[in-house]
């Protein structure tokens, strides 16, 4: 079957997107249409008071797009717990991509912390995606603690790099027993459909596509290349081999 | 009227403010903020929204006003 | 413009097919109908008198795709000019995939012989597609030799690899001024998605799809890869970056 | 008549064969060729399709009869 | 300063060498030797009571070498706590390359138990070296709950692959206040070169030896690798560039 | 054996250096010293009449280096043939790196004119050593013709790339008769131990060099990674494996 | 004398073991083991080296006697 | 003597010189090289060394001095 499930619900759309970096509201609507996407993430900020901007749920329909509130910004458990709370509060569903990332300079995840995290937030029945760093052993822990996916991560965020942590991704993929969703560094299609061809269950972009001349088309650009991927996984790809092999029948009439 | 006069000092999003506004949904309405689109803590706990009217403030108190942005 | 040019006709397809190492006609059939494909290369071999097979061309619907004779087989440009004439001789258009493979056991092409034939077969009228190393002061002697194209390889044949030629590819793109096509050990939707990103005008493909468990579906994953990569190029891809960027506002509450 | 008690030695494809048919029309039709499919080389020049029929065979002549196939 | 300082102790080697898997103690103490290495790590293993074989200890010369007793096989903080106070017990000095691995297929590091495991050690007043995932926020953890040494992996335990892990590598490096040893991986001296040049303090080797056809010679190769690596990074290596450029001055006499 | 033999000469360094862009006589002769090689190749250019400088022949000592005239800014057969025949006059050896880089940008060999240069200098009685890109096909021409040693770039010249073209250069390494020179791009010990472990003969650097803090013992540093690139060659080296495999025996007490 | 005549039913190493040894010395010297390069743990809790000869075994003692091995 | 009045025109390394100096050798001195540093190539041959003393230059001769510097 060709849907993806993460806890009780399931999405046609294995591609999901970010919220964050957008030059403006129209290029970040532009962008989810082109990319297809059912889930796009939000963070939650401070109002400033003096020069209270609209809030960004205006921009999105909700019947649409499954909002998943994030919580960047938090750089322990507690700050993360105390983020994930308040989204459910404001009246989303109690979905949580979990970011707990206390180097705000590579904003890498925090395997302990994070874990501990999503260890409560599971118990308070959030249905947890947590982003981590590419350790299958960490991934098996957030599993066994009852998170709803694990989200590795490919290369540090907005790097654009790609794939860069395949030896690990490959493992977690194998391992896994929730869906695996890349996250953070696919800078490109092709990125995301070498993910995807790997078995990934699904990517999350967000840089590739906020700072693209033209991000609708980079939304469609990606929504292709995803399902590239996915399509050539369920094909059957074959092996990389050392040796050449040649594509035509070489006996001939040229040389008897 | 005479709640008008007495003004009080609270804290919002860290910064001090004086108000004559009694209760956390008048406050939003001063700072022109539409319930549905913010969350409010106030001093660190969650107050669920349907709770804005009935809830009266007091010296001191600290709310946290906050909203969804954009971000990943 | 997103039409293909190649000499004086246009194509709204970037994905060019070898027609070789299919499972049966039917497969190789699926495959093309799915990759969207409208050139397919061809090869030409004795007839077995005591058992004659049908031929190819009674598969493929020469409406719908431009049939384009290769010359594999040759090893140098003497047998692949031989082949050339052949295949015009055969009712062909004047187009050829040139090929000249002295090794037969990774099937590289041979810069000089391959030059030779490219310069006596445009000089007869035809429209050459020459398949070469990835060289970019060869693929500059082609062009000026008058070829259509010039079509590097991106690794060895069948090796499904991917883009290991990827630096040269890039000098090859930015100072060719005829199209690009990137030939050979392309392995999956990714690596065609790849081409396209670096601004290669189409690619070419074979085992991939040969080999694949359904060939008619990897037709369809490489077509979207494809198509993925070019909307990517069209619509600017960011750059790749040492330092990770948040793609959230990190000013926030959890810390005055 | 006469012509059927003639027969001759030429080549096909490499292969050393006697017939009695005249023309390289005739020896297609003799091996269940359709001459649309193959281009024929009669000692190493490529004859066009429309000579097949007037064009007769000599003892030691060699034909490449070659077809396309599925190659890349 | 050219010395490797761990914890209180100097070395003038930077390569670590890992004792299992040779063919033959005689392999194994010339693999040693032709290193340079100072430091070895060794396992505990039940003996085999109907069948007691020498211990490896007499084939270790102690005054060169100094021995480092590793937690192999513990797959929980527990077990690894276990194996470091029975090698203490055992009169080695409270050194322990601290290694949990619950998964007894690919034996990558656990980032939980490891970091409690090696918070009661440090304790405990052990000089502790972790094996680790690259992840550079455990690293960090680590190094605050008072470890000697990090040591991420480049690739999975006996890949052979090399540096994988680069990019984690190169922000663990940055951001380390003790000595990072790349560990696991490591195939080959350009693999063990390569993270020196990153600025790596040491690595450490063991597959690459033990299965060379002369674990000898190869162990002068990696040493080799080792001090050209070390060498490089002081010596201050160039910029990677994009563009070519010339190592001869362009003005000429053949073009006026 | 271990020696280096090119045409009728042994040498027992397996490093060559280009003299080019050093800041001063001074750090050219140190790094030819650190790095231990035996061959150091020079340019030919145009005296500057207003204001000579003293020539690069004063500062290198022939008893110790092999000159090694090289062809660059030759941009056809016909230059470069010119130039190899004047560095003949001016009392070398008849020995020559054959240089022909018709493009001044990206400095990329002419695999035509490369040929054609060599079989005419070769008739003359030099000892040819062609700089090529990677085209193991092209590598056969030039042995054909005579040539001494093939030297495929592993990267365009001044990029520090690396060993970029690592497929082809493996099969021009596989097929070759004469010795294989990796060339260009170089930019670390480590670049120059992986092409060494791969089987090539010998490599040859500059930039690393030149621009290098301290070229000296940069010098050093090549020499110490293309030996231990060497030996471990010489040693057997092991396969790279997709599964994890553990370096200790894992049977133990801890579980029974 | 008298003592040899008591055997008693310890597990070395995971095996039961039936002996008629007293300390834990005289069973590392039974089955050839010289204590300088072996650790014990005699249920669970590690024996000082020091301690072998004075510490006699009991009935049901659990033995663990572990050794250093390549291994990385 | 006369010789020294009779200045003639030639071509250096590109650049037109007036010089009264008639050998290659002359030249050479002049400009202050010595001769092993240098190759020279008269009106595009190759002028070995030895020659330099002996070979006369003559109006509009272009001669082309080369040595060796650094580069790969």
């Amino acid at each position: 079957m060709n849907e993806l499930k993460i806890a009780d619900r399931t999405f046609s759309s294995r591609l999901l997107v970010d919220t964050g970096k957008f030059s403006s509201n129209a290029a970040m609507v532009a962008s989810m249409e082109g990319s297809g996407c059912e889930i796009v993430t939000v963070a939650l900020r401070r109002v400033d008071i003096d020069n209270p901007k609209d809030s960004i749920l205006s921009h999105i329909d909700r019947t649409k797009y499954l909002l998943l509130p994030n919580t960047s910004g938090a750089r322990d458990a507690e700050e993360a717990v105390r983020l994930a709370r308040l989204a459910r509060a404001a009246g989303c569903e109690p979905w949580v991509k979990l970011e707990v990332t206390p180097d705000p300079y590579y904003l890498l995840p925090d395997p302990i912390e994070t874990l501990k995290a999503a260890q409560i937030l599971v118990k308070e029945g959030f249905v947890v995606l947590p982003y981590i760093n590419a350790d299958p052993v960490l991934a098996k822990h957030l599993q066994e603690a009852g998170t709803a996916t694990v989200m590795p991560l490919g290369a540090p965020i907005g790097t654009n790099r790609g794939v860069r942590t395949r030896d690990q991704i490959a493992i977690i993929i194998e391992q896994a027993t929730v869906p695996v969703i890349v996250d953070a560094g696919l800078g490109a299609p092709s990125h995301a459909a070498e993910a995807m061809e790997m078995g990934a269950d699904a990517v999350l972009v967000n840089t590739a596509l906020a700072v693209a001349r033209d991000p609708g088309k980079m939304g469609e650009a990606f929504r292709k290349g995803v399902e590239a991927g996915r399509e050539a996984y369920l094909a059957g790809l074959g092996e990389q081999r050392e040796k050449a092999e040649s594509s035509s029948p070489l006996t001939g009439f040229l040389r008897d | 009227m005479l709640k008008e006069r007495q003004a009080m000092r609270i804290t919002i999003n860290g910064q001090p403010r004086e108000t004559t506004r009694s209760t956390v949904a008048a406050i939003l309405q001063e700072i022109n903020l539409s319930p549905e689109r913010v969350v409010v803590e106030l001093n660190r706990s969650i107050l669920p929204r349907d709770l804005f009217a009935e809830t009266s403030l007091s010296e001191g108190d600290a709310l946290e006003i906050v909203q969804f942005v954009g971000g990943g």
